[in-house]
């Protein structure tokens, strides 16, 4: 498709799209006020650029893999009778395109460590990608030193890219210079910054550059006329900078300050209406949950930097952790303390309760950060690091392990709690709680490409449905609340509708819309369905799956039923939306359509008698090699095979739930139009006036007890008790835990700090003082007391000396 | 042998002395009482002197009683001063300088 | 030129403040514009000069001293004038040359009540003097003569232009800082004594040490005594409560030298004399010093926590912040040292720029208690933003300075240096991780409670409270320029400090094996 | 027949021909001239009457300028003699420690007249006697510093005293004054009379020498006896008064209180001076050699000394008062290095130490009591709290109060850190544990101290003038050289440490 010299350039030049967001950031900040369209146009131009270069890095990526597979045997001709591995003279795009290994672009940030000689290390394609991410130049961090030395660097790398023949190293390119330079100049290290071009992160970069554009477009109508409507734009373009920044790791401290930077967006965004606390105090929630979690980001990594040798790379303590140099034991530590930082910024149980929260924020900002990009931050970490928690989890082979446990329980929890919000973006919100809870579950089950596949298709379809609710809300007068506001939008806004439709079709999964492609994979994972294979036998993860399948399908039938049938409650006539919002919606519902078909089985494939070379499509490109490889080692994991049969049921199961809810709805609006639920007449009327009534009205009140107890029963009790374990017990916890800290900084304050340590200063202070003044009351001015102490001190020294001494 | 009776009745002269200063109300009476110190002291030098065969002991006597008699002309001054101010030589009412 | 560079241009960068103060003693009171002019212009041209050594500074040695100066002294002591710049003292003169001018810059309208133009900006001058002798001193007693010098102007400053209680406060700065130094002057004279009595130099006492074979016992006392001088100047938890007072007395001018600097002469004294000298002492010592840090890192933020009024709470915040670059310190690991010098550096940025907003936003509101202000970003929307990402630095959010300090430090009591219980650092590693977070939340709040929201009834139309002056903006901006930056390209600051550093942490290597 | 007896001895021993000792006129020539110009000013006084007496405080500064002469010259005569002038046999040595010290005393002397001249005129007392009095005193002094022999010594001490008893009670008519002399002198005379029975038991022991080098010699051949301890603790209380080292020092502050400001000031300076170097001469010379019972005494007299007068002077409340407490500590300090005499430190180094904190102690306090004289002109009161706000009206004042009280703190650059600085590495040096546990009470202290000199600085910086009177103090002449020479003393000893270098030379060499 592209000239391997264009591919080349591009994938050296991936800094370009993170740091185009990051410019524009500067630009919008600075002269965004005075330009005509108040900064919007620059976000919205950077990020044209950035998601055509990232199209086009799509598609080389995929180019090289395609012409890499023509040509697979051809590069283990090269490397077979190669035993000894000296180095074959093989340049690193080369052996990149023909391996599809990750191709890795850095340059130091800084060293440090006992080195007289200065040696810079890491490996450095060329002296362009001296700049980091967001435009600085990079000079001074060099200290001049990188020019003359690039030549040598070049060798280096092309070395190193030679050794990228052997299976069991992900990045050799790195490991050979991290290593042994680290060895051969004692404990010298350095932290590089670069990009790291392989399956998943183009995944991401398409992802994010994608939606954020969209995004972007959205939010001219959405925000229009806000006050602060050039800041907004200013941190979305910060936000895409970071979020690709973080995408784009090669090492695991780049990652870590991307992780914290989309943070700190995502804490600006949620509180952009900062003038109401309720908006401020949702956004300190979601920084201060993120930070519980990142303190298990920042020992776990810690422990991984130590456990491998002192190095931040993410290649090479990968490669550490498949070849055994990093002992089992250790993986599982860093795993446990990684995940609690996938907990908190994935919205995992428990930590999930800032996301709901976080609705506070602008609904294009919901979309983008809160559901298709920075909320999967963790679970692209888990990707990112995969074989630290594969090997760390010991997912081979189990039945369950804390990664599939706390997915699985939060997915189902999730579910659970989107049936009782009447806030149409807390429905989402919980919704999307959710689904990550999918894909931390499938990543738990060793079902690497569904994960990653489910985290591609969530984007398009939640991004669509929040984007839709912001429609919605657009046209009910900025309300989120489905009872109170919404109902019959259907025929007000047809275009929402139908996306909204799609979307939610998607998410629960009904053939042949995305979410079902994804959701299957993630079921067939479990390895507990007949025929599947898998890395264990997950039987409560599989049926925590198979629950959200039917839960998923119910509450957005509910809230489509809130919404857009029924009769409109609000007030004033609702109104379609404009296209700036409409278009975004129509082509995120295309995407939800069609993206599913990017990773069909290929059984499925030969079925339609379609081309071979459809099926699978996603996992030959997102699969990075160094996975492939982890994937055919002995601790890797295996593929699970697809099932028809699996799918027919989970299907059946997401419409007949879906069906009862629906059911439910008709029944009700055919009493009451404008009724958002059964006022429970048994309960609230005089019996003796209303029995007749009640008589008549048997039908209705059967059909209440059925549909009740297959959806009232999950969304009752249940549901009920979900929601106040959520509000009362989690929340509480976290609430308490902030009460608890302040009350604990209150005590140690005034108890401790102000009257023990300053009371012992202040006291030592008095009692000197007391002294003083007890000795000074010894100075009587009667000079025969003088003489007598003079003398009386004389004769006892004396005595003293004498006898004593 | 005949040192030690000397030296014995300086000590009971001294311990006299300071009996003296440290009881007595009468300004001249302390002054009196130290000269009686001093009158120990000399006794001591010129026993000390004799015992030694050393004649420093008796030329620091000397001394001593000279200095004594400027210290005692001294000492009546100021009482005679403080006998004016406030008609009283008590020591012990001299008590406005303290703490 | 080069010459007297070399051989004088430390020397005449450290005097340069102290001659303007001597000028401005002639000039009478109220001539308050010329006091400026001398002000201004001597730290900018202690700032020149230091710029030109910075500039002459071979950047490849930066583990040796350079541009040394050894002179004759007081010779009855065997003290002598020696002096000299190396990767461990420069990143904090150019802190110090770089705030000073700034400070002053901020002083140009905001001279506290009472006034005095002349006294103040000399008490800010002679304090430069001594904060940058300091740190360029090779000789233990002329160390410490800087290092008490800093004293005096400090205490008339928090005394004369302080808040309510500034009485209080400046007695307890006062004394507490000489309590500490008192005992560290008697380690160092035992130190010279039990060395033979040969020299002060920092450098020949450290090798003095290791010829005479001290005993670790004999260290592990020494130790104790200069970390009573240097735990106190930090603060270290429990030694801190003077802080808290001297910082919220002290009028802005103060309070931001004292974060920016003063506080600076300890964890400099740890690593510059303490633990190069006695490296068996620091060994025994570490794990203690590691425990009071922590200690300090989760009692400042829970202090914070408290806290009602705004400068108070920033004052605690360092008791914290002081936390992890004496974890990083005890470490005793390169990574650990560097991430303390880091850490030195950030926090006088951050924390000086946390108080210059204090002490304007006190200016402008006449108070700061928490509960009373609100809508900053309403009403001075750009002193809010400057506020907004001073708050994220110094919660160590990465891509500012202040993560630099603070990460690093984390990471290297995970492996702290050989000889060292892995155990309890590792520990340590989860508390001042767990710090983290208190950070956050109580600068979050903060910034809540402050900036977001709607101003109260009580200043809604207060014409006083305006935006950013200009010569806010001329002090701020490049304080702020310098987080971003040293956040962007940490490698600045670490290529720096870390040959001599490194030499440090070899030290260590090679005493754990 | 035992009279008999005892003449006969004496006899004997006067019938060995008695040789008058070389007396070298140069070695004394100081003493001589401030005799001679003594009893000019006084022969002057005594005929000119009302019409002189406006220059007597002048003719006697001039006095003490000119007894510098032959000072200087003996110092650039024989600054590198290893011994010494005997100047009248061994009894008189002029060495280069004697010579810093009449310098010193010579110096104290004219900074006190200084100071005395407006508040003597001012005052309506008898002025010219009182200067003849200081002149005398000094003369004292001058001996004290070369005295190496009891008699001497005895002679100067009284010397020193006789006329600063008078001087206490200069003001006649005020009580307070007439009790300050009387308690002085009959405090002074008691410890004086306590020291002769000490001295004269030495003077037993020892085989009858009354010069320090026969007291070492006679002292270092027997081990410790009781008379011997008794004869060593008398002695050094005799000191111990005159250097008012608790629980000796209970004369002091109502005495300092009582008398006229600038007698307080000569007394807690020279005076004080004075008693120190009898006390370095007596122990570095004679009895320390008797070290387990000097060392010990010494230690607690030290300890005691700082802690006590460090802890009442934090309760003072007038100023004079204050600075007779913080002057008691600052003895305690100086009292300090003696506790490790000839043990692991040179006794010369010792003696170095004790002598630049005195050279130093005597500029910055002269320097606080020329503030206090030049403050009290305006706010006639010796309250601290009359010191409020006088960083408004007197901002040059209140910088040299400053400079002053931190200097007695022991802060750099000013002097008296390197004071201090001194007395640590003394201590330190012994390597002794008693040594270090000094240093360590000492480093206390100075913290304590700090607490009162600070309330003092406080008074004057922070807080607003008592009675709201702004109105700018008049400095006479007089007292701004005084506040010259102190200040600069101060601050040049404490920026580049010039001190005499006392270590290697001396009559130490014999001991």
């Amino acid at each position: 498709m592209f000239a391997a010299e264009e591919v080349s350039w591009l994938f050296r030049n991936v800094w370009l799209i993170p740091a185009l967001p990051a410019l524009s950031f500067v630009l919008i900040l600075f002269f965004g006020k005075r330009l005509p369209f108040k900064g919007a146009e620059i976000g919205i131009a950077s990020v044209v650029v950035a998601f055509s270069l990232a199209v086009l890095t799509t598609f080389a990526w995929i180019g090289n893999i395609q012409s890499a597979e023509s040509h697979s045997e051809e590069a283990i001709f090269l490397e077979g009778p190669d035993g000894e591995q000296t180095p074959i003279v093989l340049t690193a795009e080369e052996a990149g395109e023909a391996r599809g290994a990750p191709i890795i672009t850095e340059v130091e940030w800084f060293s440090i460590g006992p080195d007289a000689n200065k040696v810079i290390l890491g490996t450095e394609g060329n002296s362009d990608a001296g700049h980091d991410e967001d435009g600085h130049s990079d000079d001074e961090d060099e200290d001049g030193h990188s020019d003359d030395e690039d030549a040598g660097h070049d060798d280096d790398e092309e070395e190193g890219a030679g050794f990228g023949g052997d299976d069991n190293v992900v990045d050799v390119a790195f490991a050979e210079d991290g290593g042994t330079v680290a060895e051969a100049h004692g404990d010298r290290f350095s932290i590089s910054i670069g990009t790291l071009v392989d399956g998943q992160s183009v995944m991401m970069l398409f992802v994010v550059t994608f939606i954020s554009l969209l995004v972007h477009v959205y939010s001219t109508d959405y925000v229009k006329g806000d006050r602060r409507f050039t800041h907004y734009f200013a941190f979305l373009s910060l936000f895409t900078s970071a979020m690709l920044f973080m995408v784009l790791s090669t090492s695991t401290m780049q990652l870590i300050v991307g992780w914290e930077l989309v943070g700190v967006c995502s804490f600006a965004l949620i509180g952009h209406w900062w003038e109401e606390k309720a908006n401020s105090d949702a956004a300190l929630k979601a920084f201060l949950t993120n930070r519980v979690g990142d303190i298990g980001l920042l020992i776990g990594m810690s422990i991984l930097y130590f456990a491998a040798g002192r190095t931040f790379s993410i290649p090479r303590i990968n490669e550490l952790a498949v070849n055994g140099t990093i002992p089992k034991g250790t993986l599982t530590i860093a795993a446990v303390c990684l995940m609690a930082a996938v907990m908190s910024k994935s919205g995992q149980f428990i930590l999930h309760t800032w996301l709901p929260d976080a609705m506070a924020g602008p609904t294009p900002v919901s979309a983008l950060i809160h559901a298709a990009t920075m909320v999967v931050a963790g679970v692209y970490m888990i990707g990112r690091l995969y074989p630290v928690f594969f090997i760390g989890f010991g997912i081979a082979g189990s039945s369950i392990n804390l990664m599939a446990f706390i997915g699985g329980l939060t997915t189902v929890g999730g579910g659970a709690l989107a049936f009782v919000q009447k806030d149409i973006k807390k429905v989402l919100a919980y919704s999307t709680v959710s689904q990550l809870g999918y894909m931390v579950l499938a990543l738990g089950m060793g079902a690497y490409t569904a994960g990653m596949f489910h985290l591609f298709t969530h984007a398009f379809f939640k991004a669509c449905l929040f984007l839709g609710a912001g429609s919605v809300s657009h046209a009910c007068h900025h309300s989120f609340d489905m009872k109170a506001d919404m109902g019959g939008l259907r025929k007000y806004m047809p275009k929402t509708f139908w996306t909204f439709m799609i979307g939610s079709g998607a998410l629960a999964g009904i053939p042949p819309l995305a979410g079902f492609w994804s959701k299957d994979e993630i079921l067939v994972g479990a390895g507990v369905w007949p025929n599947t294979g898998g890395n264990g036998t997950y039987y409560l993860p599989f049926v925590f799956g198979m629950i959200t399948a039917a839960m998923t399908a119910a509450y957005m039938a509910r809230t489509i039923w809130l919404t857009f049938f029924g009769e409109y409650r609000g007030h004033d006539e609702p109104h379609e939306s404009g296209a700036r919002i409409t278009t975004p919606l129509i082509i995120l519902a295309g995407m939800a359509v069609v993206v599913g078909f990017l990773n069909m089985p290929s059984g499925f494939v030969k079925f339609f008698g379609a081309p071979e070379g459809l099926a699978h499509r996603f996992e030959d490109w997102v699969e990075p090699a160094g996975v492939s490889t982890f994937v055919t080692s002995d601790n890797g994991f295996t593929h699970a095979k697809p099932s028809l049969s699996l799918a027919i049921v989970a299907t059946l199961l997401a419409l007949t739930a879906g069906g009862a809810v629906v059911a439910y709805y008709r029944a009700l609006y055919a009493k009451d139009s404008k009724a958002t639920e059964y006022t429970d007449g048994v309960m609230s009327r005089i019996p003796g006036l209303r029995a007749g009534h009640k008589f008549l009205e048997e039908k209705y009140y059967l059909d209440h007890l059925y549909t009740g107890a297959i959806a009232g029963g999950t969304k009752g009790p249940l549901a009920r008790a979900t929601d106040w374990f959520n509000q009362n017990v989690l929340d509480g916890i976290v609430n308490g835990v902030g009460k608890l800290s302040v009350g604990l900084g209150n005590f140690i304050y005034n108890i401790i700090d102000q009257k023990a340590i300053d009371g012992v200063v202040n006291g030592s202070g008095n009692s000197a003082s007391g002294a003083g003044q007890f000795l000074r009351g010894m100075q009587t001015g009667q000079v025969r007391q003088y003489a007598t102490l003079m003398f009386g001190a004389t004769a006892v020294v004396a005595a003293i000396f004498i006898f004593a001494v | 042998m005949f040192l030690n009776q000397f030296l014995l009745l300086a000590a009971v002269l001294f311990c006299i002395g300071v009996y003296g200063v440290l009881v007595r109300k009468n300004g001249v009476l302390v002054l009196m009482s130290i000269e009686l110190i001093l009158n120990a002291v000399n006794i001591n030098l010129v026993a000390f002197s004799a015992f030694n065969q050393n004649i420093d002991g008796q030329v620091f006597a000397l001394f001593i009683i000279a200095v004594a008699a400027a210290e005692v002309g001294v000492g009546l001054a100021i009482v005679l001063l403080i006998y004016r101010n406030r008609r009283s030589i008590d020591v012990a009412e001299a008590n406005l300088l303290k703490g | 030129m080069q010459s007297f560079l070399e051989n004088w241009g430390i020397t005449a960068m450290v005097f340069a403040p102290l001659v303007g103060a001597l000028i401005m003693m002639l000039i009478p009171e109220r001539e308050e514009g010329t006091h400026k002019l001398i002000a201004l212009v001597s730290t900018v041209v202690a700032g020149g000069l230091g710029a030109l050594l910075m500039l002459d500074f071979d950047y490849a040695k930066a583990g040796e001293m350079q541009f040394g100066r050894d002179m004759r002294w007081i010779e009855i002591i065997n003290a002598r004038y020696a002096v000299g710049l190396d990767g461990m003292s420069l990143p904090l003169v150019a802190l110090t040359l770089f705030v000073v001018p700034l400070v002053i810059i901020y002083s140009w309208d905001h001279i506290p009540s009472p006034g005095n133009a002349k006294a103040f900006l000399m008490l800010i001058l002679v304090l430069h003097t001594g904060m940058i002798g300091t740190f360029v001193a090779r000789d233990l007693v002329l160390f410490f003569v800087f290092f008490e010098v800093v004293l005096l102007p400090m205490y008339f400053m928090i005394g004369v232009w302080g808040g309510e209680k500034r009485l209080y406060a400046s007695i307890k700065f006062f004394l507490f800082t000489l309590f500490g130094s008192a005992f560290m002057l008697v380690a160092f004279l035992a130190l010279y004594n039990l060395t033979g009595g040969e020299s002060f130099n920092i450098e020949r006492l450290a090798e003095l040490v290791q010829s005479e074979g001290l005993s670790t016992r004999t260290q592990v006392l020494l130790f104790g005594g200069m970390f009573l001088g240097f735990g106190i100047k930090v603060p270290m938890f429990p030694f801190h409560t003077w802080l808290p007072d001297a910082h919220t007395q002290a009028p802005t001018q103060g309070s931001v030298i004292l974060a920016a600097v003063l506080l600076k002469l300890g964890t400099y004294g740890f690593i510059r004399i303490a633990i190069p000298i006695l490296p068996e002492g620091a060994v025994e010592w570490a794990p203690w010093i590691g425990l009071l840090a922590v200690i300090g890192i989760i009692y400042g933020a829970l202090g914070c926590l408290a806290q009602t009024d705004m400068k108070r709470l920033i004052a605690f915040s360092s008791v914290a912040h002081m936390g992890y670059v004496m974890l990083g310190i005890a470490t005793l690991t390169d990574f650990g040292i560097n991430a303390a010098i880091f850490g030195m550096v950030a926090h006088g940025l951050i924390t000086g720029l946390l108080f210059f907003l204090a002490g304007s936003i006190k200016e402008r509101y006449h108070t700061l208690e928490i509960k009373r202000l609100g809508g900053l970003l309403v009403q001075a929307p750009k002193m809010g933003w400057v506020l907004g990402i001073t708050t994220m630095a110094s919660l160590g959010l990465p891509g500012l300075a202040g993560f630099w300090g603070e990460f690093p430090a984390i990471l290297a009591s995970y492996n702290p240096a050989p000889g060292l219980n892995q155990t309890v650092f590792r520990v340590y590693m989860v508390v001042a991780a767990i710090g983290t977070v208190l950070a956050a939340a109580y600068l979050l709040w903060l910034l809540q409670r402050t900036a977001f929201g709607t101003p109260s009834e009580e200043f809604i139309d207060d014409p006083e409270i305006t935006d950013m002056q200009w010569n806010e903006w001329v002090a701020w901006v490049p304080m702020l320029i310098m987080v971003i930056v040293l956040g962007f390209l940490p490698g600045l600051l670490f290529d720096i400090s870390n040959d001599k550093v490194s030499a440090l942490g070899e030290i260590f290597q090679a005493l754990g094996n | 027949m035992s009279t008999s007896f005892l003449l006969a001895q004496v006899n004997d021993a006067a019938s060995a021909p008695f040789e008058r000792p070389d007396i070298n006129w140069h070695a004394v020539a100081p003493e001589l001239v401030l005799l001679a110009w003594g009893a000019f000013v006084t022969i002057v006084d005594l005929i000119g009457l009302e019409r002189t007496r406006r220059f007597i405080p002048s003719l006697t500064g001039i006095g003490f300028l000119l007894a510098m002469i032959p000072i200087l010259t003996l110092w650039d005569a024989h600054a590198g003699d290893a011994t010494g002038l005997a100047a009248v046999g061994d009894t008189f040595i002029v060495d280069r420690y004697a010579l810093v010290l009449k310098g010193l005393f010579l110096i104290s002397a004219y900074v006190i007249v200084l100071l005395s001249t407006n508040y003597m005129a001012e005052g309506d007392y008898y002025d010219s006697e009182y200067y003849q009095l200081i002149a005398a005193s000094v003369l004292g002094m001058l001996v004290m510093a070369s005295a190496r022999d009891f008699i001497t010594l005895f002679i100067a001490l009284e010397l020193v005293s006789i006329p600063a008893y008078l001087m206490a009670a200069w003001r006649k008519r005020d009580l307070k004054s007439n009790e300050a002399g009387l308690k002085y002198m009959l405090m002074g005379v008691f410890a004086s009379a306590i020291l002769l029975y000490g001295m004269s038991l030495l003077y037993g022991v020892t085989g009858g020498r009354t010069d320090f080098a026969g007291v070492a010699e006679g002292l270092a051949d027997q081990g410790t006896t009781p008379v011997i301890t008794m004869g060593v603790l008398f002695t050094i209380i005799g000191f111990a008064f005159k250097v008012s080292a608790v629980p000796f020092h209970t004369w002091a502050p109502d005495t300092y209180e009582g008398a006229p400001t600038p007698l307080t000031a000569f007394l807690a300076v020279a005076s004080k001076t004075a008693g120190f170097v009898g006390l370095i001469s007596l122990i570095v010379f004679g009895i320390g050699v008797q070290g387990a019972i000097v060392r010990p005494f010494l230690w607690i007299l030290a300890a005691l000394t700082m802690t006590i007068g460090n802890l009442i002077a934090m309760r003072q409340t007038n100023i004079v008062r204050m600075l007779a407490y913080s002057g008691i500590a600052q003895a305690g300090y100086m009292l300090a290095p003696l506790a490790v005499i000839n043990q692991g430190s040179d006794p010369a180094l010792v003696r170095e130490s004790i002598v630049n904190y005195l050279v130093i102690y005597a500029a910055m306090n002269l320097g606080a009591f020329a503030v206090v004289i030049v403050a009290a002109r305006k706010t006639r009161s010796g309250e601290i709290e009359s010191f409020g706000g006088m960083f408004r009206y007197a901002p040059g004042l209140t910088a040299l109060m400053t400079v002053f009280l931190f200097s007695l703190t022991g802060i750099p650059p000013m002097g008296g850190w390197l004071a201090k600085f001194q007395i640590f590495k003394a201590l330190i040096e012994a390597g002794t544990t008693a040594g270090i546990a000094l240093a360590l009470i000492a480093a206390v202290n100075s913290v304590i101290a700090a607490f009162y000199y600070l309330s003092v600085a406080k008074n004057m910086w922070f807080m607003p003038a008592p009675d709201g009177d702004n109105s700018p103090i008049v400095i006479p002449p007089a007292l701004v050289a005084a506040l010259a020479i102190t200040v600069i003393v101060t601050m040049v000893t404490g920026v580049t440490g010039i001190a005499p270098d006392l270590t290697d030379f001396g009559a130490l060499a014999a001991n």
